[in-house]
Parts: C-alpha cells; structure tokens; sequence
C-alpha cells in the first residue's frame, strides 16, 4: 500500500534487493553452485579466483564460492531461528510487563536485567558447551541474548501505547487485556520489532561467526560463514582472499539486512509521514 | 536523590543473586572436570578423585551453593582452582584492563559517533549524509575479530606504526608520568591502546553515529531550535548548545548499554590483542572449567554494568533538568 | 657503589632519550608464549609457560641437554649402587636467589612433596616408583625405587625449591624462589612475567639481564607481533603458514628440528567396531598421514612410523604401521562383512550403516582440520563418520578419558624416554589407558622396558612392544611433532634450541 | 522606543507577491500565493484562518525559518526599507532577534528544556548587543519584569518546565521583547492556554503594544482573540487572503463567504441545541493544497458559488475603501 | 423536560487520588487530589456540561466513570445500580451503556485498523449478532454519523480530522448506550467542522435520546449543548446549575472569572483585561480552605479557613462559596 513510497526509501530497496539475492542464492544453492562443498583437492588449495573457482579454494582446495553458497543457507537459518524465538519472547515479555506494570513489570524486568548484565559471550559459551553445538544449539546460544533487547523495546513501545487514547477506547468497550495486547498494541509496536528483527538477523550472523572463532561453532564439514572466516584468518597472511571473501560475504549479508531495517523503519514510522522542521536554519 | 542511589543499589542485590544462581546452574551442568583439567592428561582417576574431594566438587549442589553464598556474605568470591589466588584478587589485578580499554573504546565510540551522526545529521541528504552512515553500516557490519586482525595486520605489520600486541603502563600511571614530564610513557601507553580500543570502538561508533544522527534529526525539527534560529543565533550555537544538548539525552542511555556490549566485546579483542584484562581471563576460566572464577567475572560484569547504568541515570538527571530522581 | 652510580645515571639518561630507545633496551629477551603460567612452583607446572620459566627460575638435580640426556645440574654427580638406588652429591656452596643456602634438606623435601599423593602433583604418576628420599649427609641425598625404573634420570630436573620458605607460609607459586639463573621482577597475570639475572647461580649471572615472558594467545597475532619486532623470540605452537613465511624471512634466524610430541589417533578399543583390531587396521588405512603432514602442518611435523619416536635412541625404521591405502582398507572392510549392499556409497552390514565418530578438540586448528580431512576421506571410502569438535575440558575429561570415544585425534608431549608415551598408555589398566586396551604381552615388554638399565636392552623390549602396536593399533601415530623456534638476529648471545623448549640456550647458557 | 505609535504610517514590514512552495510526495506545489501585505509600527495585523491555510507558513517565512520542504519561491520581503530575502546568512541572523522576533504558539515545545529561562534570554541580548554576561542578566530580568512574570530575579535560574503554562508564554514574549525588536510576530500566542490565563496574555500583549509601539501580526484561527486585539484583518483560505479589513469593517460587513460563515460556526452567540438550533457549518472540508479546484478555492463549500466561481479564481480586489475581498458574487452585487 | 424522576447516573462523592511516593521503599508520602468529592447527577436525554481549565479534574471524572481510571472513593449509581469495585465484571454490562468520545481524533484511532473494524470492535468485544449483522449495524452507524459506508476499508490517517471524530462517535454509538462522555470532542477541530460535529451530536441526541456527559472548557460548546453546567475547580465542583442560570447570572466568583476571560465577539466591546500574573494552583499543592480563595477577589479568612459546600441557591443553582 505504501510501495512507491518505500521505493523512494534508497536504504530499504538496496538492503532488499542484497537480503533477496542471498536469500534466492540460499534457496537455489544447487543450482548456482559449481562444486560439492565436501569435494577436496589437496593439489589445488590456497588457489585463487579462477575460471573454474571463481572465488578461488580453501584449505582443502574446495570451491569456496560453492561453500559460501551453501553456508548461507547455515548462518541464514540461524539468524531466522535465532531471530524469530528471540523476538516471539521479547515481545510477549515486553508487552506483558509494560501493560500490566507494577510488580509483574518489575519482576519482568529484573529477569531481563539479569540477563542483560551477563556477558553474553559466557551465556553463549556455557550453551554451546552444555548442549554441544549443531544448528539449534548455536541459535539458542544467540536466543538467549538477544530476547532481551526485544523486551526492552516492546515495553517502553507499550507504556506509550497504552496511554493511547484507542487502546483507552478499547477498554472502554470492554475489551479484554488479550485483546487489547495483541488487537491495539501489537500491531503498533510492530515496527520496532521488525526494525530490530532485521537488524538482529545480522546480529545473528556476526554472532555466529565470533562463536566459530573461539570454536564454539557448528563442527566441520559444514560450511558455515564463521568457520570460513576465522578459518580464513589463519592462512590471512599466505591466502588474503580467503578471509576477505569470507568477510565480506558475511559484510555485505549484513549490510543488506542492517539498510533494510533502516529502510523499514523510515518506512514504517509514522512520523516520517508528517514532520518537517527548519533543521538547519537555513535562511529561506 | 541519595535515595534513589540506594534504591538502585538494592535492587542491584535480587540481580546478582539470580545471576549467581544461573552462572551456578550452568557451571552444574556445563560438561568438563577442573580436577581432569587441572591435573593435565597424565592425571590417574585417583588423582583426580582426590582433588575434586579436596575442591569440594564433590559436595551436594546446594551445599556448595549456600557455601558459595556464604562466603560471598564475608566478600569472599573464592579461590581460583587453577591460579592458586583468592578470585577477587585475580579480577581486581585484570579489571584496571579491561575498564582503561572499554572506557578508552567508549570515549573513542562516542566522539567517533558524536562527530560523524552531527555532522551527517546536518548535512542530510548530502554525499557526506551518505558516506558517513555508509561507514556506519560496514562498522556494525563487521564481526569485530575480523576487524581486529585487519587492523593488526594493516598498522602493525604491515605499516609498523603502531605495537601489535600488549599493554604499555596502565593510563592512569602513564598520565601521572606524563604529568611528571615523562610523556613518552603516555605516548607508549597510548600506541598500545590504539589498535584494541579502535577494533573494540568501531562497532559501538557506528551504532552511536547513527542514533546520533536520527536523535539530531529529531531534535532539530523541534519548536526550541527554531526558536533559537529566531532568535538570531548562529547556526554553530545552535546545532552545538541547543540541538545537541538535547540531542544527547536519547543517545547517554544507549552509551551505557554500549559499555556492557564492550565489556562483552572485550573478550575478542583482548584475546587477540594480547590485551590483559578480563576478557582474556574469561576464555580462560571458560577453557579451564573454573568455577569460582567463572563466578566471580559473571558476578563482576553484572556489578560493573549495573554501576555504569546507574551512572548514566544520574548523569541523565544531571544533564536533564526534567528528570527528578527520587 | 659503581652500580648505583649507572643506575642514577641511567635514570636521568631516560628522562632525555625519546621514546624508541627508552623501551628498547639492551640485554632483555622477550619471548612470545601461548598461555600463562599457572603456578610458577616447579613441582606444580602443568603448561609449557609455567615449566619453562620455572626452568629459569629454579634449577633441578639434573638438567636435560637438547639431546635429552641428563647433565648435572646442582647436583654435581651421582651413582648407582644398585638398580634400585640413586645418590647424589650436590655442588657445594649453592644458595637460593633470596641468599639463602640449598643443601640436601631441600632436595628431600622436594622430592617428598612431590611424590605426595595430597599433594595433587600433575606428574606424580611418574615418580611412583620412588619409595624414599633421604638425606645423607647436607650435601647427599639418597633415591630408593621399589623397582628398577630407568627413565627416572630424564625427570629429576625438577627445581629444587626451599624447604624453609614453603614451610615457613611463602607462596612459591606466585613469589618464587629457586637457585636457577633468572629470578622473578614482575607478574602480572595473563600479560607478561619479567625476570632478572641471577648473580648467585652456580654458573654465574646469564648474558642476558632481563628476560620478559609475554602471553599472546593466539597463533597468528603472536606471529604478526614477531614480526612487527614486538618479540625477539617465539616458538611452537605457531600456524605452519607462519612458519613457512618466518623461515623464509632473513631477518630472522631460526630453529626447526623433530620435537617431543606425537599426534595420534586413540582408537577405543571397547568400542564393539573397534574391538577387532582388524577393523582398526581399516581405518588406520584411511588417515592419509601425508597429506596431513605435509600440506595441513606443511611438513613441519613429520610422518611416523612407529609408536618410537625417530629421535629416540630405540627406534627401528623396520617397524611401520598401515599406511594410506583407501582401496586395501575398503577391502578389509569387505572382508569384515561391511559392504555396500544396497548401493548407496555407505558400506554396510546386518542392515547397519558402518559409521563412526571422529572426535578431537576445538583448541588445536591444526587437528581440527586432519578431522575435517578424515572425515572427507572416511566417507570417500563409504564410511559414514561424523566430525566432533568440542573444546579441551569437554573434549578430554568429559569424553576421553571417560572413554566415551570412538576415534580420537589427540597428542602426547615432552616423550624424553619411549615409557613416557607407552606404559601409562598402553599396559592394562594403565592410568591414563582411555582406549581400554590390552595384551598382556605388550604388558610384560612393558614393565620390561622400565626395569632394564642397559639401553640396548630396553630397545629391543620398546621394539617388539611396538611391533604389536603397529599391527593391533590401539594408538595410530599420526605424525612425530617438530618444534620450531624463530629469533631475531640481532641477539647477543649464541643461541641454542632444545626441543623442549626451555630457554636457558637463550641466555647465553649452552651446553 | 519608549515613544507611541503615534510616529510615521511608514510600514515597518511589506510583504509582496510571496509563494511558500512546498516539495513533497505529492510533488510541489504552492502552500501561499500572492500573499501582499504590510504593517506598521504600533499596528497589529491579525491573520486568521483554519488549519492549513497557510497562516503559519507566512509567518515563518517573515523570518526565514521555514522546514526543509519549503522555500520562498517569489516575492518580497522588506524590514525596515531593507530587502530581507537578499540578505546573506549571517546578515539574516543579524536581523532575527534584533529587528523582527517570533512568539511561537506552544511554549513548552518553544523553550529549549534544558537551558534556564535567563540564559535563554541573555543568549539572544548578547548576540546582538555588545554586552557582558552580567548586562545580559539584568536585560533579562528587565523584560521578564516588563511581561509582569512574578519574582523576575528567581524565573531566571529556573528551567521551562517548572514554570506554569502562562508564565511560560511569559517568558517567551520577554524573549522575543528582548532585543527590541521592531516587529514582532505572534503564532498562536494563546492558543495552548487556559480562557484564564488566555485572557491575561492578551491584555498583556495590548499593554505591552501601547507602551512598545511595536509593530504587531497575530496568527489565530480565533475570531474571539482577534476582535479582541486586531487593528487590521487578513482572512486566509487555502493558501490565500480571500479578505482583509479594518477590524471593525470585518466584523461589521465581511464580504466573503467564508468570512461570513466562520462568524456564524462560532458556538455561544446565544444558539442552544435545546432550542433546536443548529450551527452554521461550513459543509465539506477544505481542498487538499495539491489538488485545488481551478476556480475559487471555496466554490465547493460555497452557498452562493455560481458557475464562474468553479471556473475562475476571483482577483482580490477593493470592494470598499480599505476593504478587500476575492469574490465574484459580491463583485456582481457591488 | 425530564420525566424520569431517578436520575440514570448519580455520582456522590467521587474522589481520585494519585498516590505520591518518594524515598527508599517508595512510600506513600501524599496525594494528587485530582478528582476530590465530586457529586452530580445525569437524567436521561440530558447533557451536562463539566466546565473547567486544565488540571481541574474533569476529564479525570469523565475517566474514572468510564472505568479507565480507578476511583479511589465515592459511589457511582448506573440506572440505580452501584457500580461496586470498578473491576472487570463489574464493568462489562455498564460499559454497554456508557461509553465515551476522545477529544484528540488523531490518537484515539488505532492507526493500523479499518474503519469498519474500528467500529464493529465492540459488537465484537461483547458477541453482539452475527458477523453479517455486524457488518450492517457498522454501515448504518457510518451512514448515521455522516459517513459514506464504502470508505468502511480506510484507514484512519486517510481521514479529516472531522470525519475522524464521526467514526469515534459511531464507535461510542455501536453499543447503543444511554450515556456518552464527551471528553472535548470538537477543542482539536477547526471551527468550521467543529460546528459540523456538534449539530451532529446534537441530532443523536434529538433522535436517539442519549445523555451526555460533556467536558469542555469552550464555554461557547457549552453554551450550545448543555441542559445544565458544572463549573470544577481543582478537583471540586464549584458550581451546578442549569444552563440559562449560570450563563445568565454567574454563581460562584470563579464561573464568573470565567465568564470574563471569554473574549469578546465585538471588536467595540473589547475587555480590559489585565495582564497580571494570575496563576491556577496545581493539584498537588491545594491551597486550604476555598481551593479557589487565593485568586478570588471576594476571599476573607473564613474562605481561607473553611471549605464551602455546594449549598443551593433561590434561582435552582448549587453553588460552593461562604459569600454568595
């Protein structure tokens, strides 16, 4: 409804258009591949781009191109597990203690605390280790970070709200709390979520990579961005592209989804739709 | 006002004990034997049966719980099962590390942030608009380890320029030898602080930039800058004292958020700087499976960021005049 | 006097000198290394840091030369009444870094503490056999063993500590005191251990004044730091691509020669697959040692042969185990009952997929990656294997030593005698025997091996013990560790490496 | 200063022919056309219409502080004899403050929260006047004393919000007063006030113009508070006057529909729903300013619009001396 | 003009106090006294006006009787029923009879709704007819507040903020309630359409017979549809009296204050007013006695003193004053 509108949004179309290609590229991975992912050739590694390795090969001289193709659909799946339980809990936990308040808030409220004073990569680590790692666990790991920004948000969303003056009409009709969260609030506070979800799916992504790197990442064969890349910084010196590629695929990855929350949230703040301002004074 | 401090302090007590609870859960069910570990691979299960009865790794969970309590009731955090060292001795020799690097990052973040975010803020729309949020973007883009080794290679190997690795004299030191004309001690501190505190900052940069620059937009469009126009003010003053004082407000809150995410970031770039804090003590506890240790950083990362928030809200009310703390 | 005068003068001279020279002063060695110290007590060292620099610190009966062959050390000579008896005779006159005097008492109590099992010594299985230490007279100290026990000369280059500090409440963990040539300045935890010259070692003061001890834990960035001239020295573990460029690089002087260490795969062998040593033979076929050696450790390591090592004096290039040989190993397979039967390129048998677990630890890049190559190559020849990486305390104590593994990928270091890498290993109910294995025959060699003091004997006992290895494969020796060392070159001492690492050839004590 | 109005008719502001065009979704287009009109000194000049009209648009435009999306794109603008829209920034800025000031509508927004009220005012003196710190302070307690705010010395150290909503637009007159400007410009000064409180600003502003002799123009949508204080009234409608009169010639005869029916929707002239009676609404809503009709802007709305109303936009023309309407039907009766 | 004798809604001594708690447990160290003893009642097809400026409680009553805002005292009689406790089930069945209008209609429509969900929500909330009954019943409110019916699928950002104020009261009107609060329907509108909403409002009350609560503090919206007055002053009602009285003669020297500041609609008859600080006294701060002596020109001590009640007059009016 608002789509000539959000093709004006430069962030919101380059950022979809990046998130859709590697996207498509994921889905389509057998057909746009060259390689197997596991197809060794210990005589070619370390080789740069070519014809035939159009991203070149890794330490095992497998098509890198291939595996980072592949590895989108790993980081991919991650980032929408991750994301999407992590933004279904901050949002209920969010809405939940910013519209009822009062001790359920707080005792709320303190849980996310607690979970926000730890340092993440100790939580993330003591899951891995626990749980040993695979898809699930690694975005567990991810999960129980993230949930709380998502409360965060979502409360301070809802104490505004619910001083609105529609969701004061809904309780005047005698609406339930239910419907009142999730009839008048939800869809409100919807643009937060989405702006964060997107830009936590790149959160995500990063997260899994640093996890890889301290080796705490999905175990090998599979080809996940992470390992590419923190495998990539030890041959950093010998084979430079390894670790660039594998950089700037996760780079760019992110870029995409980062300017498409950007975008979205210009997109969808009302706001935008209405301001105007003498911002810099300009004499006109 | 003092008794908001106190209230806040309170409240930091329910927040620790369950973060002590959870660490304690997880460190229960976490797989690894200190004992094992401690002794190396040529440790007979005698031997190690033996040191897990003498760590008391053997006692019921919820005696070693309450144990854990009580002691912590004397401020005691424990011993490290493999520095040989009371806990908090150990913390306290590395935090000096990592606050002097996360706090340099910080201040290195928000002048970064600061500078850019006000600058594309008023030119918004222009090539520069774009190229700053552009760097913005690639600096939240970049997985921070990466960034790191980038910057290591770039500077210190390749270029020379600056140390790779380590710390010089702790900052404060360095200052007061500064101070007492020996400047080349700062100078060294300093060049070993740039790469870390650089890698560390980027990310938290590019996120304050942003924030900055959408706070600025905001605050810009509001009557009381339009009233300073009409006033006849320069637009320097303007954007300087009355846009960005208020532009700031938004922005201090998520700068105390951004001080726990670089304790948290600490823990990469110290392990790659060589960097001697808590971070690099953390993969350590973390790898070696000691408990106390483990422990006593959660409890201490807590402590920390609870403080800086607490900080930032009253810095907050001191920046805001409408906020009353009571 | 004349000292305190160049300190003054010194110290001003610092006020006026710009930064460069300031910090690059002479006569200080700084050594890149891995991890920290645990404990800077002799008896209590369990990571090459801490063993090294208590090597520095405090001086042994003994000590090992880089041909692995025990010299004296404070101890001035010593002798074998019988099989079962060791006396020393100490130098005279020795005295501890603090002044005070070593004597016999010291050695005793070392010894004493260290055998102790409350003492929880991480190495004290290898002193088992020591039933009593006694001192003689203040410069002799008498060793009796329950039995014969050969490699016990490799491993009394223990520091001697001093008896009255440590009774007296000193921590020598964190404070400590030895009569080696260097002494402690600073400890700051994680990032760097200073130390200073020891005018009161027996050998006199070292080239060096200052030794600077820094923690860099990861590979690649201590390596950039050598480079960028931060290190003077650094040393295995290093990324074989880092060594490859710093041994090309002529700034550098360097030292790559075979080390102490295997990589081996432990096969369990209560494992009901592995059981038969058959099948462990056809898997043993299947680690294409080659390739792991010479393009994944890019020929720094170097392939084994046996479970001897190539610079021990018991080795026999005539014992070898299975090498590479895809084809022969799916034919032994074949030959077990696991074929392909319902064509799906994974071998099976009584409708069971043959699969297996390929496990080592998250720490190592090096074995991640000979895992990562196992397993393509495990399922090439239609095995199913499943790759897990976990890290060292899961790995090790929760997994291996549980012996909850099939196929491992760990390693053995500082083997300074063949009974270091077999009898705690490999006889039955050995302590450290995680794969279950068992032959009584091996058992009997064994215990041979140790008790016999002529070293032809022993020899002949290590060889035949390894011939039966290299066919029932409890242990696949993947590759006898190198170690290499780089230097800057500009060093002002001749420099001298030992496998083991220590750096006391660094200083300017060779041997 | 301190002498009356009674000076020369000179105009102190004359505005000509200004289009404020706007650059938005919905493409540019003009949010003020042909807008021409000037006062003088010791006069004030009510602008009056409904939202969107375009009165607040003018009013910024007077000093040049229009949004992004807007610029001037004709016209004339002279303070003081001097051409406003030629000058340079900074001769611009020079000007704000000092010759023309701005009381702005919502003075909780107006006044910048963080800043004490004294400050805010000094700020202003000593941009535009050579003066110390301390000289700054004393001019600001001297115009917070000149708007009758209670207790001036103490006012200055405190921040906007501790301050009640009409000591607030206090304060925010006392800013505008503190240079002397020439003109000052109100937008809505009462509009977020209390009737009590509304009541007491508007005496002050007339008390303040006698004594000043400033030159005055009031924005409102509020017939009540300009037939309280206007001299001269310009009705705006969709971006353009459709009528300007002397106060009383308005209130007396207004020509224009619209003027006509904004009069008669103003509720409390004795109708009561009780008795059935209905307000005089004006039916429809006021055009989108993208989408205008070709002729008049109102013929939709109109009662009396006859064809050409639909067709052809009527000129404003002089119906009586001083009177000025754009309308072809009073054109027909006069 | 009434002939119910028992008022529909009677409201005795309702009182809302918002705690203040300072200190390290939060305690409760006094009271915004927003809401203070407030006592009137409604007749059926009647509008009573609650008139007042800013923070003198009338929107907070409008509130508390919508159950929007917990009373913390007093009693409220709906149709002679008590409304005990203000809790959930108690509010369900009076809620289908009172409901309320927003003045603000930019915020009291949920943005991300369809008209026609708007207005069906309460059919829905209480399961009132079938889905297609619904659907008319929201056609023929539509109709009835002036509005086309096939604009049902818009969003309320496409709309005037006249027409905005038409689907809120086809909201309030779902329900076919007896009473409506008005909570300063047309204050955000322009004159032209404000004028529109209220003949509407006049004509439902003409042809469905509701009673109206209405808060303004537009004594002209007063004056056009009120039957009877309450002046309110820091959280009390000062003055009641039917419509013709107060406007006529002012009881209480505060309804006359502002009778006063009204601005004149003859630009010959201009007030003098004065430009003299004046201030209303925020809540929280209430001064003793009369709330209203420290402006009142008429205060003695006894004002300063004593709380006047709402004592009768001859001419029908209540009015709360020691001196009139």
């Amino acid at each position: 409804m608002r789509l000539p509108k959000a093709l004006q949004n430069t962030s919101l179309v380059i950022g979809a258009l990046i998130s859709l290609t590697i996207i498509l590229l994921a889905i389509f991975a057998p057909y746009v591949t060259t390689h197997g992912i596991e197809q060794m050739d210990m005589r070619n590694r370390f080789e740069g781009p070519t014809l035939e390795h159009i991203l070149g090969t890794d330490n095992f001289g497998r098509d890198l191109w291939s595996r980072l193709v592949y590895g989108a659909r790993i980081s991919l799946t991650i980032a929408v597990i991750s994301v999407a339980v992590s933004a279904a809990i901050g949002t209920t936990v969010g809405l939940v203690a910013g519209y009822f308040g009062g001790w359920v808030d707080l005792v709320l409220m303190r849980i996310t605390d607690i979970f926000l004073g730890f340092p993440a990569i100790v939580l993330a680590l003591a899951i891995v280790a626990v749980l040993g790692p695979g898809i699930m666990n690694v975005s567990l790991a991810i999960i129980v970070v993230a949930w709380t920004e998502y409360a965060r948000v979502v409360r301070s969303t809802t104490l505004v709200l619910r001083e609105q003056n529609y969701v004061q009409a809904a309780r005047a009709i005698g609406a339930s709390p239910a419907r009142i969260i999730f009839k008048e609030i939800l869809p409100n506070a919807i643009g937060p979520i989405i702006v964060l979800a997107s830009l936590g799916l790149g959160t995500a992504i990063i997260s899994e990579s640093a996890l890889s790197f301290l080796g705490f990442g999905l175990p090998p064969p599979a080809p996940t961005w992470g390992w590419t890349l923190s495998y990539g910084t030890r041959f950093m010196r010998d084979a430079p592209w390894l670790s660039i590629i594998a950089g700037a695929t996760i780079m760019v990855t992110v870029l995409g989804f980062n300017l498409l929350g950007d975008g979205l949230r210009d997109v969808l703040d009302p706001r935008q739709l209405s301001r105007g301002g003498a911002k810099a004074g300009k004499a006109k | 006002m003092l008794s908001y401090v106190i209230r806040r302090l309170l409240l930091l007590i329910p927040m620790a004990i369950g973060m002590v609870i959870v660490t304690f859960g997880l460190l229960l069910i976490i797989p690894g034997d200190p004992a094992a570990v401690l002794l190396g691979q040529d440790a007979t299960p005698e031997a190690i049966l033996n040191l897990r009865n003498s760590l008391g790794l053997n006692d019921p969970w919820y005696v070693r719980l309450f144990d854990y309590f009580a002691a912590l009731l004397r401020g005691d955090m424990g011993r490290s099962i493999f520095q040989n060292q009371a806990v908090s001795e150990i913390i306290l020799g590395r935090l000096g590390a990592t606050i002097e690097l996360a706090v340099v990052a910080l201040i290195l973040a928000t002048l970064i942030g600061l500078t850019l975010g006000v600058v594309a803020a008023i030119r918004q729309g222009s090539w520069i608009d774009t190229v700053t949020m552009l760097f913005a973007q690639i600096g939240v883009s970049m997985p921070v380890y990466w960034l790191g080794l980038l910057l290591m290679l770039l500077f210190a190997v390749q270029l020379g320029w600056l140390p790779a690795i380590g710390r010089g004299v702790p900052l404060p030191e360095a200052l007061l030898a500064a101070v007492t004309g020996r400047p080349q001690v700062l100078w060294d501190s300093l060049t070993h602080l740039a790469l870390p505190a650089l890698a560390l900052a980027a990310n938290s940069a590019a996120i304050i930039s942003r924030l900055v620059r959408a706070s600025m937009l905001e605050v810009l469009r509001e009557d009381f800058v339009r009233t300073a126009y009409s006033k006849g003010l320069r637009q320097g003053r303007v954007v300087v004292r009355h846009a960005l004082r208020n532009a700031l407000l938004p922005v201090l809150s998520v700068i105390g958020l951004r001080f726990g995410a670089l304790l948290g970031g600490a823990v990469l770039t110290e392990s790659i700087f060589a960097w001697p804090g808590l971070g690099q003590l953390t993969i350590a506890a973390i790898s070696q499976r000691d408990l106390p240790l483990i422990q006593g950083i959660v409890l201490t990362f807590a402590i920390v960021f609870a403080l800086v928030n607490l900080v930032v809200d009253l810095l907050y009310a001191a920046v805001d005049p409408r906020i009353r703390l009571g | 006097m004349k000292k305190l005068l160049l300190a003054t003068t010194a110290l001003v001279a610092l006020g006026f000198m710009p930064a460069q020279t300031v910090f690059a002063q002479d006569n200080t060695l700084v050594v890149g290394t891995d991890v920290d110290a645990g404990t800077l007590d002799p008896r209590l060292t369990r990571d090459t840091t801490a063993s090294r620099t208590a090597d520095l610190i405090y001086s042994g009966l003994v000590h090992i030369t880089p041909s692995l062959e025990a010299v004296p050390d404070l101890a001035e000579s010593w002798e074998n009444p019988d099989p079962q008896t060791f006396i020393f005779k100490l130098r005279p006159d020795l005295t501890f870094s603090d002044g005070s005097p070593l004597t016999a008492d010291d050695v005793v109590f070392t010894y004493t503490t260290l055998t102790n099992p409350d003492f929880n010594a991480p190495a004290r299985a290898l002193y088992s056999p020591i039933t009593a230490v006694e001192a003689v007279d203040p410069l002799t100290v008498k060793f009796t063993l329950n039995a014969p026990y050969a490699p016990l000369l490799s491993y009394l280059d223990v520091g001697i500590v001093p008896k009255a500090l440590v009774e007296g409440g000193a921590d020598i963990a964190l404070n400590p005191v030895g009569a080696g040539p260097m002494k402690l300045v600073s400890w700051n935890r994680g990032s760097e251990i200073v130390l200073e010259a020891n005018d009161a070692y027996w050998r006199g003061a070292p080239t060096m004044d200052n030794v600077t001890i820094r923690i860099i834990g990861d590979n690649s960035a201590r390596s950039q730091a050598f480079e960028a001239g931060d290190l003077d020295v650094i040393q295995s573990p290093l990324a074989p691509q880092d060594i490859e460029r710093l041994a090309a690089d002529d700034r550098f002087g360097n030292v790559i020669v075979a080390g102490l260490g295997v990589n081996y795969i432990n096969f369990n062998t209560k494992d009901p697959l592995l059981a038969d040593p058959k099948m462990r033979q056809a898997f043993s076929m299947l680690i294409d040692q080659e390739t792991i050696v010479n393009d994944i450790y890019q020929g720094v390591d170097q392939v084994a042969h046996s479970i001897i090592l190539p610079s021990s004096w018991a080795y026999s290039d005539a014992i070898a185990q299975p090498t590479f040989d895809i084809e022969g190993a799916v034919a032994l397979f074949n030959e077990l009952g696991w074929t392909d039967s319902n064509g799906d390129g994974v071998l099976d048998k009584d409708g069971a997929d043959l699969a297996v677990t390929l496990a080592t630890h998250s720490e190592d890049g090096n074995r991640v990656q000979s895992i990562e190559f196992l397993q393509a190559i495990f399922e090439a020849a239609g095995v199913k294997a499943t790759a897990q990486i976990s890290d060292w305390p899961s790995f090790s104590t929760n997994y291996v030593q549980q012996s909850k593994h099939q196929i491992a990928l760990l390693g053995w270091l500082n083997i300074v005698d063949p009974d270091r890498l077999m009898f705690a290993q490999l006889t039955t109910g050995g302590s450290t025997n995680w794969g279950g294995y068992s032959n009584l025959e091996v058992d009997e060699l064994l215990q041979t091996g140790r008790s016999t003091l002529d070293q032809a004997g022993r020899a002949t006992a290590y060889q035949a013990a390894a011939t039966i290895l290299a066919e029932e494969l409890p242990y696949y020796i993947v590759s006898a560790q190198g170690y290499q060392m780089f230097y800057a070159k500009d060093l002002p001492v001749e420099v001298q490496a030992t496998p083991r690492g220590n750096l006391r050839g660094l200083i300017g004590f060779t041997d | 200063m301190s002498e009356t109005k009674t000076g020369t008719q000179a105009s102190v502001l004359a505005v000509s022919d200004l289009e404020i065009e706007i650059r938005g979704a919905q493409g540019s287009f003009a949010v003020v056309s042909d807008m021409s009109f000037s006062v003088h000194a010791g006069e004030t000049l009510c602008i009056v219409g409904e939202s969107g009209c375009g009165k607040s648009m003018t009013a910024l435009s007077l000093l040049r502080l229009l949004p992004d999306a807007a610029s001037i794109s004709r016209g004339k603008i002279l303070i003081d004899g001097e051409d406003f829209l030629a000058m340079n920034q900074r001769q611009t800025e020079d000007f704000r403050g000092e010759k023309i000031a701005m009381i702005f509508q919502e003075p909780l927004t107006a006044l910048n929260p963080v800043l004490r009220i004294g400050e805010q005012i000094a700020e202003s003196v000593r941009q535009h006047r050579k003066c110390s710190h301390k000289e700054a302070d004393q001019r600001a307690v001297e115009v917070l004393r000149m708007v009758q705010m209670p207790d001036p010395e103490r006012r200055t150290t405190q921040f906007p919000h501790e301050l009640s909503g009409g000591m607030r637009q206090r304060a925010m007159i006392a800013l505008a007063l503190a240079c002397d400007p020439k003109i000052i410009i109100a937008d809505e000064p009462t509009t977020a006030l209390d009737v009590t409180i509304q009541a007491q600003i508007l005496g002050l502003i007339s008390d303040l113009q006698k004594r000043l002799g400033t030159a005055q123009i009031l924005i409102t949508h509020d017939l009540g508070v300009v037939s309280e204080v206007a001299d001269r009234v310009i009705v705006m409608y969709a971006g353009r006057k459709v009528e300007e009169a002397s106060i009383y010639d308005l209130f007396d005869r207004p020509f224009h529909p619209y003027t006509i029916g904004l009069m008669g929707a103003v509720p409390g002239s004795g109708a009561s729903s009780q008795n059935g009676d209905r307000l005089a609404d004006i039916a429809g809503t006021v055009p989108p300013l993208w989408d205008l009709p070709k002729g008049c802007a109102f013929a939709p709305r109109c009662p009396g619009a006859s064809a050409r109303c639909l067709e052809e936009r009527p000129p404003f023309t002089e119906k009586r001396p001083g009177h000025w309407a754009a309308c072809w039907e009073h054109d027909n009766a006069a | 003009m009434q002939p119910d004798a028992t008022p529909l809604l009677s409201v005795d001594n309702l009182e809302v106090h918002f705690p203040i708690r300072a200190g390290v447990l939060q305690r409760q160290v006094g009271a915004v006294k927003a809401v203070d003893g407030v006592s009137f009642s409604l007749n059926r097809g009647e509008t009573l006006s609650l008139v007042g400026e800013s923070g003198c409680g009338k929107s907070t009553t409008g509130l508390a009787l919508m159950g929007l805002v917990k009373p913390t005292g007093g009693q409220v009689r709906f149709d002679g029923q008590e409304i005990k406790g203000f809790n959930r089930s108690a509010l369900k069945s009076y809620r289908r009879r009172m409901q309320i209008v927003f003045q603000d209609p930019f915020s009291s429509l949920n943005p991300r709704q369809r008209v026609k969900d708007i207005i069906r929500a309460p059919l829905d909330v209480h399961r009132i007819g079938t889905r297609a009954e619904r659907d008319d019943r929201v056609a023929e409110l539509m109709q009835r507040v002036g509005l086309r019916p096939d604009q049902a699928d818009n969003f309320a950002h496409q709309f005037s903020g006249g027409q905005r104020q038409r689907i809120g009261i086809a909201r309030a009107l779902a329900l076919n309630p007896d009473v409506i609060v008005c909570d300063e329907p047309v204050s955000a509108l322009d004159v032209s359409v404000q004028a529109q909403i209220l003949n509407l409002l006049s004509d439902l009350q003409r042809d469905l017979g509701v009673s109206y609560l209405s808060i303004s503090h537009d004594l002209g919206v007063v004056e056009f549809i009120s039957h009877r007055v309450a002046v309110m002053y820091l959280g009390k009602i000062v003055e009641i009296a039917p419509k013709t009285k107060i406007f006529a003669s002012p009881g209480h020297p505060y309804t006359e204050l502002l009778m006063r500041s009204a601005p004149s609609r003859d630009p010959r008859k201009r007030h003098s007013f004065s430009a003299t600080n004046d201030d209303i006294p925020s809540a929280t701060r209430k001064p003793s006695g009369c709330p209203f002596n420290p402006r009142c020109p008429l205060a003695t001590d006894i004002c300063r003193r004593d709380e006047p009640a709402l004592t009768p007059r001859d001419d029908g009016a209540l009015v709360a004053c020691h001196h009139r």
